[in-house]
């Protein structure tokens, strides 16, 4: 699938509006990253306090099921659901074993969840070996002036957007989002409004793990599946999350653009290094400058404490 | 009487919520008053500002004649103002001793604390609890636990912030006597309460805050005569 | 006794009286002789485990103590480490030059603390982002010196290295006379466990004292603490500075075990193990935190030896089943477990005795 | 693990039994404990994946070694341990197989990091150790042998043919760490020489495995060879994601194919015209590779791919051989001197694969890979016997005076 506009307008006009849309493609792709990545992690951490070091490995677990799936002949939607699917059945088990018992216990999670990550690799390299063969990028791509894009990943900050979208829509108008945010606020408040808040919890744990499985799943693709895949996405799941804040409806999609901002620029100006040393320096500013994020920011501008 | 404490002008903006809109308040050295006025009326946030936990919006704090509106809460405490918390504020997971230690060391040492520690314990009467986890203790202990912790400072004044809250009756009334006993020693104390009982039986003065500012100063007997106090109290002003 | 050396037995650690001293000692002792009775190779190994110790310490100090949780004492691990590196090199081993560059590897970190802690502690930084700060300073500095290959990142004559990490860095060395005494093998072996023995009793003492109230009284309240007149911030600097010079204690430790340092002792994985140590020992107690640290290495490791590919899965498991089972920690769940039996077994031998509540 | 384990539990049962009674027997008895070869290879993390094949290749070659008879009339014993792609854990296990288990010699590590982390502690043991990996070249260490290949054999037959077939401008895309930083400064050097302009450079964090910036970098550049000298997993992705945008360069690389067979886990196209120089691949068809490939697989089906390293780990067991059968002994001081002293070779997987005096590097013959569009692959051009020959012009000489440092270009020997 290829197709140009190189012809429909002047030369220098035309150069200007690709190297802007580049520059864009650039900020939507890394916005996309963040996004995808700091979604579970965000609902966990953000709304039930729990420093889920396994993050990377649900990821993980999205996206070998993907490619397994797809390779067993599943169209690749159906494998990403799979995917998805099964990381929130994997954050469902482990929420019911283990993670239910650490709720109050903010640093054992740390732990724990620790443990869990190292079992999940190296049980992963014993199950499936060091590697599996991985999957073809879809859709192809397209090409403006100089340069060639792909599609799939052109998209990629579209479905970032949906999400956000859904999830706004599950925690602002649904009974379960409401019950949820009400247990995050005030736990005892919410089981005297009559909320099952065990079960909330379990939900939203197994909900945060279904979003890493996805994201996972979309990004299953475009790199290579191996057990230590994880460790790609956990730093910046967790900048991501602190900028945000602990409300993630209201901090993940500014935080994620205004880190994805600078790092493209960082990294279009001043390369890799720079891009990658920037992000986190942005991180131990925003945390000084905003101890609770940008959401914490937002409310307290809001007439909030 | 020197004035130990006064405010000018005080105003503590939360965004757009007027907590604290303009308080002038002063309090005599030797004094015992209390601040009453409906939930959210800005009792606690006046003291926090006291304090320095929140730096106001606007206005000056005068304590023992010094202005310490930008001054660092340790050192405010350091100066001799003490505060029982509205929440229990005490190291839970501690033992009785030890929340009374830390509460000591500073002003004592050596011998002296040991001394100071046994008072403390007999006047509380927690002396057969003393290596119970402050946990443990009943609401009413615990409540005591804090007081006593303020006092170990050996205050000029003592803020306390709703003392008798989940208290019996019992518990209350000896709450107010030792109050009254604190005070007799000299000690400057502010009081926030919602028991009139409580109110009646320690108070010589009474301030009412209502919005953020003062509605009404004076005795008890002519707070009570108010009916505009009544009144906000029923939620009709 | 003087009653600061009394404070070694006070109420903020487990493990108090005539007994617990002997046992120690007895350990101390037996330690100490090992070199007679092993051979090389156990030597190093166990001055290897005891390398991290300090590290872990520092951090049971600085979390378990005074309840803030720094996921970046690796930054000062390997700032010390390198710093020794690149003195060291430059200097050489003659005189006490060996010395000086140790010192220097601690003087830098205290400085960093202090530039970090300031920037935190005063800047309202608290809880759960103080873990995310450390751990970004950490990730950067890794990130930074993993790029310093090229011969233009030359400090002196020392050659950072890059990825591949700095190495050849002389070992401490004593002028005298003729044969100077260079901390190698054994001599290091004695050397970091004189240092182990002289921190923990330090440690001790230290929170013990009234210092040591204040940081439990942080802890466990920090803004009662604040208003029973404590300058909350300038102990949590305090403390986050000897933690960090612990941890930069560790790093210089550890650059001499092995004439090695590498980014990869400031990354992600290397920034959680001191984490894993603490908190499964019992990060509320030093003693605890010690032996948790001295274990844990020397299980991982077995487990490496013995266990080959399915190392890593046993260590997640044993890490699991403590967090599930322990929630103190193993060292401290065990030892309130046989302190509560013991006073179980006294109270129903002792006779009763019925304390009444005075009116 | 060990096939003849009965045997020396009889044999070990024997020498426990007579080494009180006889001084004689027992010298005789220890004369016969078998050869003690320690192995610090990657069974799990980061490196696994290209390191399994290595470990089985040491496995081969000692069964082979002791199904005819071992060296010496000695048995070959491995003790290997997982270091778990853990620098850390290569200084534990190095110092343990030096003190504790007293080995006679030390083959492994994958990464340059952990060879750096373990080659100060062979230094000061005076410890025989073989790395077998291809690497940024420039080790120069008297205990020091290496059988795989460097940027000499890799990057000077490479460069040249590619900028002769596709042309004279060169975007290099690095990791940004010693491996990949001294290799682009080969690069470098060898397009300059050969009259071709760098369009562009870039290195890349190791944590890096988002390339949207770098590929666009690449198209405005315009390059007509692409060198990607990434590492690691994370690091693979850029493959598919350049696919995926259609880049459309040929690419040139010493490290992939031969080490992590990309073009065997990643869909086609993303390697489409990936060009590599590589001592050994299982492609190469030979009937040395033939045999090995069918030995290699009737022992260990699971493997996935025999790559390049497990031929140099293959070949390494077999130079030490010839090394202690020249010495006559296994004492290190004498077996390294006769591994430095010429004339040692093994008729490997590849071919024959000989010891340079100098330089304690190896001969390689050296194979042009080609993946093409179905990520098959073909091989257009084979070197053969290409001496490793850098370190020895610029000084490096270990026949004549002992050295333990690594050199670079920009860092070479002081004269």
């Amino acid at each position: 699938m290829r197709w140009s506009i190189a012809h429909f307008l002047p030369h220098a006009q035309m150069t200007f509006l690709v190297e802007a849309y580049a520059f864009f493609y650039q900020l939507a792709d890394s916005f996309a990253f963040l996004v995808l990545c700091g979604l579970g992690l965000a609902i966990i951490f953000g709304m039930m306090g729990v420093i889920n070091l396994a993050h990377g490995e649900f990821i993980m677990c999205g996206a070998y099921v993907t490619v397994l799936s797809a390779r067993a002949g599943l169209p690749l939607p159906f494998a990403m659901l799979c995917g998805t699917l099964a990381a929130g059945l994997v954050g469902l088990i482990l929420e019911f074993l283990i993670i239910r018992r650490l709720y109050h216990r903010l640093f054992d999670s740390i732990v724990a969840t620790w443990a869990l990550s190292l079992i999940a690799t190296q049980g992963m390299l014993i199950v499936a070996g060091p590697s599996i063969e991985g999957l073809k990028t879809p859709f192809g791509s397209f090409e403006l002036g100089e340069y060639s894009f792909s599609v799939y990943r052109a998209l990629l900050p579209l479905i970032a957007l949906l999400l956000l979208g859904a999830l706004y829509w599950l925690f602002v108008r649904t009974r379960f989002g409401i019950y949820s945010r009400a247990t995050i606020q005030d736990a005892d408040m919410a089981r005297a409004l009559g909320a099952n808040t065990r079960r909330i919890y379990s939900q939203t744990f197994t909900l945060g793990a279904a979003l890493a499985g996805l994201t996972g799943a979309l990004y299953a693709p475009t790199i290579t599946a191996v057990p230590t895949m994880g460790q790609a996405f956990i730093v910046q799941s967790f900048v991501t999350v602190v900028v945000s804040g602990a409300d993630v409806m209201l901090g993940l999609a500014p935080s994620a653009a205004v880190l994805a901002f600078i790092q493209s620029l960082l990294a279009k100006s001043y390369g890799q290094l720079i891009g990658q040393i920037g992000l986190l320096m942005t991180v131990i500013i925003v945390v000084r400058v905003l101890p609770k994020g940008i959401s914490g920011w937002v409310l307290q501008r809001n007439g909030g404490r | 009487m020197a004035t130990i404490l006064q405010t000018r002008g005080l105003k503590k903006y939360f965004g757009g919520l007027r907590a604290i809109n303009g308080v002038d308040l002063v309090i005599e050295e030797g004094e015992l008053r209390c601040l009453i006025g409906p939930n959210g009326a800005g009792k606690s946030t006046l003291f926090k500002l006291i304090l320095g936990s929140y730096p106001p919006s606007a206005g000056a704090i005068l304590f023992k004649g010094d202005d310490i509106t930008t001054l660092q809460p340790h050192l405010r405490v350091q100066r001799g103002m003490s505060i029982k918390f509205q929440v229990p504020g005490i190291f839970l997971q501690l033992p009785v001793e030890q929340n009374l230690r830390i509460a000591l060391q500073r002003p004592h040492r050596g011998a002296a604390l040991d001394q100071a520690l046994e008072r403390l314990l007999e006047l509380i009467d927690l002396g057969h609890q003393r290596s119970e986890l402050a946990a443990n203790l009943s609401h009413g202990q615990q409540q005591w636990l804090e007081i006593a912790m303020a006092v170990a400072l050996q205050p000029a004044m003592l803020l306390l912030d709703e003392p008798t809250a989940g208290m019996s009756p019992e518990e209350t009334f000896k709450t107010g006597e030792l109050v009254k006993k604190l005070n007799a020693s000299g000690m400057t104390i502010v009081v926030i309460e919602h028991d009139m009982a409580f109110v009646r039986q320690i108070a010589k003065r009474v301030t009412v805050l209502h919005f953020g500012e003062v509605f009404d100063d004076g005795s008890l007997d002519k707070i009570v005569r108010n009916e505009d106090v009544v009144r906000i109290y029923l939620g009709k002003v | 006794m003087p009653r600061w050396l009394s404070l070694v037995d006070g109420p903020q650690t487990l493990g108090r009286g005539p007994a617990f001293w002997f046992v120690l000692g007895v350990i101390v002792l037996v330690a100490a002789l090992l070199p007679t009775f092993v051979n090389a190779f156990a030597i190093t190994n166990l001055t290897y485990f005891l390398v991290w110790v300090f590290m872990a310490l520092g951090l049971s100090l600085i979390w378990g103590y005074a309840g803030i949780l720094s996921f970046g004492q690796t930054a000062f691990f390997g700032l010390a480490g390198y710093t020794y590196g690149v003195i060291s090199i430059n200097l050489g081993d003659a005189g006490l030059w060996t010395w000086f560059a140790l010192l220097l590897s601690l003087v830098l970190p205290a400085m960093l603390a202090i530039l970090v802690g300031y920037f935190m502690f005063y800047g309202g930084v608290r809880d759960v982002f103080v873990g995310i700060v450390t751990l970004s300073i950490t990730l950067v500095f890794e990130t930074f010196m993993a790029q310093t290959a090229g011969p233009e990142w030359t400090i002196g004559s020392a050659r950072l290295n890059g990825f591949n990490g700095m190495s050849n860095m002389p070992p401490l060395t004593f002028p005298w006379g003729e044969n100077p005494i260079i901390f190698d093998g054994t001599s290091l072996f004695w050397l970091v466990l004189a240092l182990v023995v002289l921190v923990y009793v330090g440690l001790r003492i230290l929170v013990n004292s009234r210092f040591g109230n204040v940081l439990v009284a942080i802890r466990e309240n920090p803004e009662r603490a604040e208003m029973l007149g404590y300058n909350v911030r300038l102990y949590q600097l305090f403390v986050f500075v000897i933690g960090s010079v612990l941890a930069g204690l560790s790093g210089v430790l550890y650059t001499l075990w092995g004439s090695y340092i590498t980014p990869s002792s400031m990354g992600l994985t290397a920034a959680a193990l001191p984490i894993i140590w603490v908190a499964a020992g019992g990060r509320k107690d030093i003693t605890a935190t010690l032996f948790a640290t001295v274990l844990l290495t020397w299980l991982s490791q077995q487990l490496a030896v013995k266990g080959s590919q399915y190392a890593l899965i046993w260590m997640g498991v044993i890490l699991l089943v403590v967090v599930l089972f322990a929630p103190e920690g193993l060292f401290v769940t065990v030892w309130k477990k046989l302190r509560d039996g013991r006073r179980m077994r006294q109270r129903a031998t002792a006779p009763k005795t019925v304390s009444l509540p005075s009116a | 693990m060990n096939s003849a384990s009965p045997i020396r539990f009889a044999r070990s049962l024997l020498a426990g039994t007579l080494a009180g009674a006889s001084l004689l027997i027992s010298t005789h008895a220890l004369a016969a404990e078998p050869i003690k070869l320690g192995i610090l290879e990657d069974q799990s993390g980061n490196f696994a994946i290209a390191v399994i094949p290595k470990i089985y290749a040491y496995q081969l070659a000692v069964d082979e070694i002791n199904a005819k008879g071992g060296v010496l009339g000695r048995q070959l014993k491995i003790i290997h341990y997982d270091t778990q792609s853990d620098n850390t854990r290569f200084q534990e296990f190095a110092r343990r197989q030096i003190q504790q288990d007293k080995v006679d010699v030390i083959f492994g590590a994958f990464s340059s990091a952990s060879r750096e982390a373990i080659r100060p502690i062979m230094d000061r043991a005076k410890q025989l150790y073989f790395y077998n990996n291809q690497y940024e070249g420039g080790v120069c260490d008297s205990n020091v042998f290496v059988t795989g290949a460097v940027p000499e054999q890799q990057f000077s037959t490479l460069i040249p043919w590619m900028m002769e077939k596709y042309g004279k401008k060169v975007y290099t895309i690095a990791a940004d760490y010693n491996f990949g930083q001294i290799s682009a400064e080969w690069v470098r050097n060898i397009v300059k020489e050969q009259g071709g302009t760098m369009v562009g450079e870039e290195f890349i964090p190791l944590s890096v495995s988002q390339f949207s910036q770098t590929i666009q970098n690449i198209q405005k550049a315009k390059p007509d060879v692409l060198v990607t000298l990434l590492v690691g997993a994370n690091q693979a992705s850029f493959y598919e994601q350049q696919a995926s945008a259609n880049l459309n360069f040929p690419m040139a690389s010493s490290v992939n194919v031969g080490q992590a067979y990309e073009h065997k886990r990643f869909k086609a196209p993303a390697l489409k015209d990936m060009y590599v120089t590589a001592n050994y691949v299982e492609e190469v068809v030979s009937p040395a590779s033939d045999d090995f490939k069918k030995r290699f697989r009737a022992k260990f089906p699971k493997v996935e791919y025999i790559n390049q390293e497990a031929a140099n780990a293959y070949d390494a067991i077999y130079l030490y051989k010839a090394g202690v059968e020249k010495a006559g002994s296994i004492d290190q001081a004498k077996v390294k001197a006769a591994l430095g002293s010429g004339g040692i070779c093994t008729d490997g997987p590849s071919g024959k694969v000989c010891i340079d005096p100098k330089s304690h590097h190896t001969s390689h013959r050296i194979y042009l890979i080609h993946v093409k569009a179905d990520h098959s692959v073909d091989i257009p051009k084979v070197w053969d016997d290409i001496q490793p020959y850098w370190l020895g012009t610029v000084g490096c000489d270990l026949s004549k005076k002992a050295d333990q440092s690594q050199y670079t270009p920009s860092n070479l020997p002081k004269k």
